[in-house]
């Protein structure tokens, strides 16, 4: 076997092994813990956009761990679409590292630092490690991985709210994992298999169906819990707001993320679309979930217009952008599939950029409030253009990345004649243009300006820069994915 | 083993059930939290005893193992309590 | 010195190794020759560990002769212990419940832990009395009614623990 | 030994064990305080347990299980007497006075401050 | 509903009250370690639920042992997955009890009422 | 007699389930607890399930609990 | 109100389960469809293929070794949450409020661990090491050493527990677990076949066969080992109480 054709396990082991040996290195050298993670990090980017090529050619890759075979053992199965997020977390979790190092050096005690990078690197190890794997306890196994690590990550500050902010992620989050853990039971005692694939050849064959029906229903609960879907976002808004900024552009951007593909994994891999028995409640569900994201996409627009905290107001603003991902997701068409998709990269970027700017005010001033960023256009050119930028993304105005994603996901809803979505979709955005650009407005044409240029050190503003620049660049250069997306898109909807 | 012994055993494993249920209630309603352990306490005395009796009828000497585990951590507990309580 | 200090060491570790091994027959019930030379290993190993963790031997009072005279007294204790259950049992089985108990305290003659912790431990297994506290040589212990008094005051339990571990004054110790 | 005989036997030591049990349960309930309640909860179980493994062991014979049973057992007794202590005297140190009838002075009392500890 | 199988199907039925009897408890209960304890019942009795189905009536335990045959043994997966999940269980619990110890140091209780104030579904 | 016996271990798993929900005291609920894992071991054993019973003996009565009361030292232990 | 809409909630989920239950195929029938896909050639050929006579051990470590990596990830993570969130114990420095309180525990109890702690340890190892022919494995006897040093910790204080156990001592051994299940899995990388595959090419029956052993073994004793320490290590951080930290160890 050629070394290249193991890159689908490396791709999860390699970071594993970085966070295995990281509290060892820094009990030896604490400060060399960064330069290690950010080996680690790297690494595992190489045997990322390794695998491109190799994908785009076979469309599946396919690995058997302990070269069991598939339905005996597990397998690691990596489609486009999983290797479409894989990059993104790669690249977003590789940039928001070389963040944290001043931010983390600056906000937390030395002893705690060697354990942040610890759990940075399970958190990005686990989430590879979920997006790839074609097996669904796997799947669970993972989701708890970086579940509990985001809990801690959530609290590792140890701050009167942050404490609380995590215990109540934790509650929602670990009662998510028991119902998605109560509907693998369910479907493993009606079709015997855990392999992904093979459960979706065995519920055509058919028999007891309702059960499999209701596994999918709790399936789709525990995964809305963790994507912080409509009626259970409530610990999103405190979890994202209060946790350290550069983990909370990793929640925002990757973490519910995972909740998405989840129910993505779900809907259209395990209970495939083209599946007759059980075809009315799959319907009905999509409907429902598409009906949850488009509630929520005007209620939490209208909720971060009301804030006064600029990171609250930022984490309502991801509730919105889950709303857009699974409206998308849910439409069913390959243009609304191909905006949903498209919209995870746009948000990942534009949101993660967020955040890394409010990390960077609160590191250089302490302050989180709205209306006391005034002229800091002025003082912190390259931070405040950066958000400028990013949030054409997330307004979807041209030409950012989400201009694209909200085209698609028009266009899907238009295909479906859905005209009751595309009225929701246009007043989300409207309201998401109110929310942003009054933060553009006070950075930029509010005074008092400061005298002279107090940016923040390069480590934080390159990174938030360069996802900015992102945006900007997946919206011009939308054809460089845009195609192969819609084939997989296209590919998922056949089942 | 003679089929009138093992019924007979099973027997013997459904009466400790049934004592472990009573002494739960002591375990649920004694008004001083040592109450409480000394009930809990009997209940694992008798789940191991069951276990024993189990493992002798249906043949299979891998649940001594468990029995063995429960005695060293029924231990565990109680001590941890009553350490706890008495500073 | 050092060597000399070293085979103390080994010499103190042989007996709780070989106790170990013995237990490690008896949990693995295999006896082909991997499994004794794994035991063999381990339980050298975990003598070593052990003999770390409770930092020296496990108590010095412990020898052959107290592992002999063991037995006799493990005879007469089962017995004892059997009297106290029944004498218990009749007790909680009667409608009047007649039980009178008291907290009563004494002094012992016994001077080491291991004597100490043998004599309360048979206290509590043997009839209606309970150690609730022991503060150097004084024993609180709990009595169920007046027989169980008188019958530990006599000290026949107490003679017996000192018998096994060959303390206290002469003319206290013995079976009786 | 027949095996008549035997099982007579198994099923005499076992209904002793579970008439202990049954003893202790009864004690566990009826007792008025703490302290002694702990005399049925340490000794009938203890004796319960053993008769019932005699019981079992005439039936597995000489067996290495046999062992195995006598190990358990011989770690009941410990513990059991061992944890019994430590509640009694979690109850001592915290100042529960013992149930007493009326007329007999249940503590022969030296100092009032005993009683006044946490 | 099949009400005939449900009454043979004992140990699912448990473990979903069991199931409910979790749920209330995370929901309803003010004290924060209560609600740990409730989701800890949660865990368990999934893990009821999950080895219940690969039992097989009068089957034995999944240890290849001499005189027992493959085909009477109970299904080893669900066991080998609950072993999985009851470390899972056992690794949420510890870091919800350590968030819980943070939180008193900070609040001063553990009831739920008082520190996430009222409004939360938690 | 087996499916008897099944039954009981069931209703006395809710019964322990019930009264840690329903016990004011934190601490005897955590006890509670630990039996309620006990019993979930000996049903275990009934499923022909060893090496769960051996964990949930050796997590559920040992390291949960011991967790448990540790942390109901550390805070409070009367539930309001 | 809250209560009643929580209680309809639930009552909504529980006619769902329970519909859902009625529906599934009777309990303990050997012929339902998880007892015929997959379970019968890991009962049939689990101990040749796999190397494990307990057949769980066998799926857990060989079948499914991916997801027991996972499962050994997870507690490596609580415990670095628990770590993150309440610090470790400082060496010479922590207390906790039995050991401030000046009340030593009871004779009776000391001499009794201290007589229980070496047979627990031991008996943990035999569990440990035993996991392919009986129940247990390493996890179980992880979980049994971190009782038996808690019970030691309650006897003697938590400065002497730390003291034989120092955290140069620990911090190692807390991921070694992880650390041997990949080094199991890079193994198979460098002969050339798949992750976490323990037969390796190229060698002799009988060799491969004693390789895979070993491997196993030694992943079994890293599970166990590393479980135990990390059991204590998640105690020892919350048993520690801060405002006793100030307080320098007694001579």
């Amino acid at each position: 076997m050629s070394f290249s054709s193991q890159y689908p396990i490396l791709l999860e082991a390699v970071p594993l092994a970085f966070a295995a040996l990281c509290p060892i290195v820094g009990m030896w050298k604490r400060k060399l813990c960064f330069p290690f993670s950010v080996a680690g990090v790297l690494a595992t980017n190489f045997f990322i956009f390794s695998l491109w090529g190799k994908v785009t050619s076979t469309n599946t890759v396919t690995y058997a761990l302990g070269g069991w075979r598939p339905p005996f053992g597990i397998q690691i199965r990596i489609d486009y679409v999983g290797l479409f997020i894989a990059s993104i977390i790669g690249a977003v979790g590789l940039l928001v590292l070389i963040y944290s190092w001043r931010y983390v050096s600056h906000e937390l005690e030395e002893e705690k630092c060697t354990y942040y990078y610890t759990l940075y690197l399970l958190l990005f190890a686990s989430m590879l490690g979920f997006t790839v794997t074609g097996d669904i306890f796997n799947m669970f196994v993972f989701m708890e991985i970086f579940s509990i690590a985001s809990y801690a990550l959530v609290g590792i500050t140890g701050q009167r709210r942050a404490v609380r902010a995590a215990l109540k992620y934790l509650l929602m989050g670990a009662t998510s994992s028991i119902i998605v853990l109560l509907a693998i039971a369910f479907l493993y005692g009606t079709v015997g298999s855990l392999n992904m694939e093979d459960i979706a050849g065995r519920l055509q064959v058919g028999g007891y169906t309702s059960v499999a029906g209701v596994a999918l229903v709790l399936f789709l609960i525990g995964f809305a819990v963790k994507a912080a879907l409509f009626p259970v976002h409530v610990w999103l808004p405190d979890a994202h707001s209060i946790a350290p900024s550069p983990i909370s552009a990793v929640l925002s951007a990757l973490v519910i993320k995972m909740g998405v593909l989840g129910i993505l994994r779900i809907f259209f891999t395990v209970y495939t679309p083209g599946f007759a028995d059980l075809s009315g409640t799959w319907n009905a569900l999509t409907q429902a979930v598409a009906w949850c994201a488009a509630i929520s996409i005007v209620l939490a627009s209208i909720m971060a217009i009301i804030q006064r905290d600029f990171k609250v107001m930022i984490a309502y603003s991801s509730i919105a952008h889950i709303g857009y991902i699974l409206l998308g997701v849910c439409m069913l068409t390959d243009r609304g599939l191909t905006g949903g998709l498209y919209n995870i990269l746009a948000h990942a970027l534009g949101k993660s950029c967020f955040f890394l700017v409010a990390g960077a005010i609160i590191y250089k001033h302490g302050f989180r409030r709205i209306t006391s960023l005034r002229g800091l256009g002025r003082s912190m050119p390259v931070t405040a253009g950066a958000f400028a930028v990013a949030s054409l993304s997330i307004v979807g105005l041209p030409p950012s990345a989400g201009f694209i994603a909200k085209w698609y996901i028009l266009w899907g809803c238009l295909q479906k004649h859905q005209y009751a979505f595309v009225v929701m979709v246009l007043l989300g955005s409207l309201l998401a243009a109110v929310y942003c650009f009054r933060v553009v407005y006070y950075m930029f044409f509010v005074g008092p300006y400061g005298d002279g240029i107090d940016e923040a050190p390069a480590t934080m503003f390159v990174p938030a820069a360069s996802l900015a620049a992102g945006t900007l660049f997946f919206g011009i250069f939308a054809t460089l994915i845009l195609p192969s997306l819609g084939s997989a898109a296209r590919a998922l909807l056949a089942g | 083993m003679s089929d009138l012994v093992s019924e007979f055993f099973l027997v013997v494993a459904a009466i400790l059930v049934v004592n472990a249920f009573l002494c739960l209630y002591r375990g649920a309603a004694g008004p001083t939290i040592q109450d409480r352990i000394i009930g809990i306490n009997i209940v694992n005395t008798k789940t191991m005893v069951v276990l024993l009796v189990l493992s002798t009828f249906l043949g299979e000497e891998l649940y001594l193992d468990i029995a063995l585990v429960y005695a060293l951590l029924n231990f565990v507990v109680t001590i941890t309590i009553s350490r706890y309580i008495e500073t | 010195m050092k060597l000399k200090a070293m085979s103390r060491t080994v010499r103190e570790t042989i007996p709780l190794a070989l106790f170990l091994f013995f237990l490690w027959l008896i949990f693995t019930e295999k006896t082909n020759w991997e499994h004794l030379l794994l035991g063999a290993i381990v339980a050298a190993l975990f003598a070593r560990i052990s003999f770390f963790m409770v930092g020296g031997r496990l108590d010095p009072n412990l020898n052959w002769k107290v592992a002999l005279r063991f037995f006799p007294f493990a005879a007469l204790l089962s017995w004892e212990i059997m009297k106290a259950s029944w004498d218990v049992l009749t007790r909680v089985f009667r409608p009047s419940l007649p039980i009178s108990p008291r907290i009563i305290e004494f002094d012992s003659i016994l001077d080491s832990d291991i004597a100490k912790t043998m004599l309360a431990n048979s206290i509590t297994l043997t009839p209606g009395t309970v150690t609730v506290e022991i503060e150097g040589k004084r024993f609180y212990v709990h009595c169920l009614a007046q027989e169980h008094e008188s019958g530990l005051l006599e000290g026949k339990l107490e003679r017996m623990v000192a018998w096994l571990f060959a303390e206290g004054p002469d003319d206290m110790r013995g079976l009786r | 030994m027949g095996s008549v005989a035997k099982d007579v036997l198994t099923v005499i030591f076992g209904l002793t064990g579970v008439l202990f049990f049954i003893g202790g349960t009864v004690g566990l309930l009826r007792c008025p305080d703490l302290y002694s309640r702990l005399h049925p909860a340490t000794k009938c179980d203890t004796v319960g347990s053993c008769s019932i493994t005699i019981a079992l062991a005439l039936q597995i014979g000489l067996d290495i299980a046999l062992f195995k049973i006598m190990v358990v057992i011989l770690l009941l007794l410990v513990t059991s007497a061992s944890s019994g202590h430590a509640i009694g005297r979690s109850a001592f140190k915290t100042g529960v006075m013992p149930w007493h009838k009326k007329g007999v002075v249940p503590w022969p009392l030296k100092g009032e401050d005993r009683w006044t500890g946490r | 509903m099949n009400f005939n199988r449900i009454a043979h199907n004992l140990n699912y039925v448990s473990s979903v009250v069991l199931f409910l009897l979790g749920l209330y408890a995370v929901a309803v209960k003010p004290n924060l370690v209560k609600k740990i304890m409730g989701l800890n019942i949660m865990e368990t009795s999934v893990f009821l639920f999950m080895v219940s189905i690969g039992m097989v009536g009068s089957g034995n335990a999944p240890v290849v042992t001499e005189g027992v045959k493959p085909a009477t043994m109970v299904n080893p997966i669900p066991q080998a997955l609950i072993l999985t999940g009851i470390v899972v269980a056992v690794s949420t619990t510890a870091v919800a009890l350590s968030l819980c110890i943070k939180i008193h140091e900070h609040y001063g209780t553990l009831n739920a009422s008082e520190i996430l104030g009222t409004g939360g579904p938690f | 007699m087996d499916w008897t016996l099944n039954l009981l271990l069931l209703m006395l798993l809710l019964a322990t389930a019930i009264s840690v929900i329903r016990i004011k005291d934190l601490l005897a609920a955590a006890v509670v607890f630990s039996a309620y894992s006990l019993v979930m071991a000996i049903l275990w054993t009934q499923l022909r399930a060893p090496d769960l019973a051996l964990t949930e003996a050796a997590v559920g009565a040992g390291v949960t609990t011991v967790l448990f009361i540790i942390t109901i030292y550390r805070t409070v232990r009367k539930e309001d | 109100m809250r209560k009643a809409i929580v209680v309809l909630a639930l009552v909504g989920i529980g006619v769902m389960l329970i519909y859902a239950v009625g529906e599934m195929p009777p309990m303990g029938d050997s012929g339902n469809p998880d007892k015929v896909h997959i379970a019968p050639r890991y009962l049939e050929h689990g101990e040749e293929e796999a190397g494990a006579s307990n057949v769980i051990t066998a799926v857990i470590l060989n079948y499914r070794g991916y997801d027991t990596m996972g499962e050994v990830a997870v507690i490596f993570c609580a415990l670095c949450a628990v770590v993150a969130i309440l610090n470790r114990e400082k060496p010479g420095l922590s207390r906790t409020s039995m050991d401030v309180s000046g009340v030593k525990a009871s004779v009776v109890v000391r001499t009794t661990i201290r007589f229980l702690v070496p047979v627990i340890i031991f008996f943990a190892v035999y569990i440990i090491l035993h996991g392919e022919s009986t129940p247990g494995g390493g996890f179980q006897g992880g979980a049994i050493i971190g009782a038996s040093i808690i019970l030691f910790t309650l006897a003697f204080g938590l400065p002497e527990s730390t003291r034989k156990l120092p955290l140069r001592f620990r911090i190692p051994l807390e991921s070694f677990a992880v650390i041997a299940f990949l080094a199991a899995g890079f193994t198979g990388i460098v002969f050339g076949v798949h992750f976490l595959t323990y037969l390796m090419p190229g060698l002799s029956e009988y060799a491969a066969e004693t390789i895979r052993h070993i491997m196993m073994m030694v992943i079994e004793i890293g599970i166990g080992f590393a479980g135990g320490i990390i059991f204590t290590s998640i105690m020892f951080a919350m048993i520690r109480e801060d405002q006793c930290e100030l307080q320098p160890d007694s001579p």
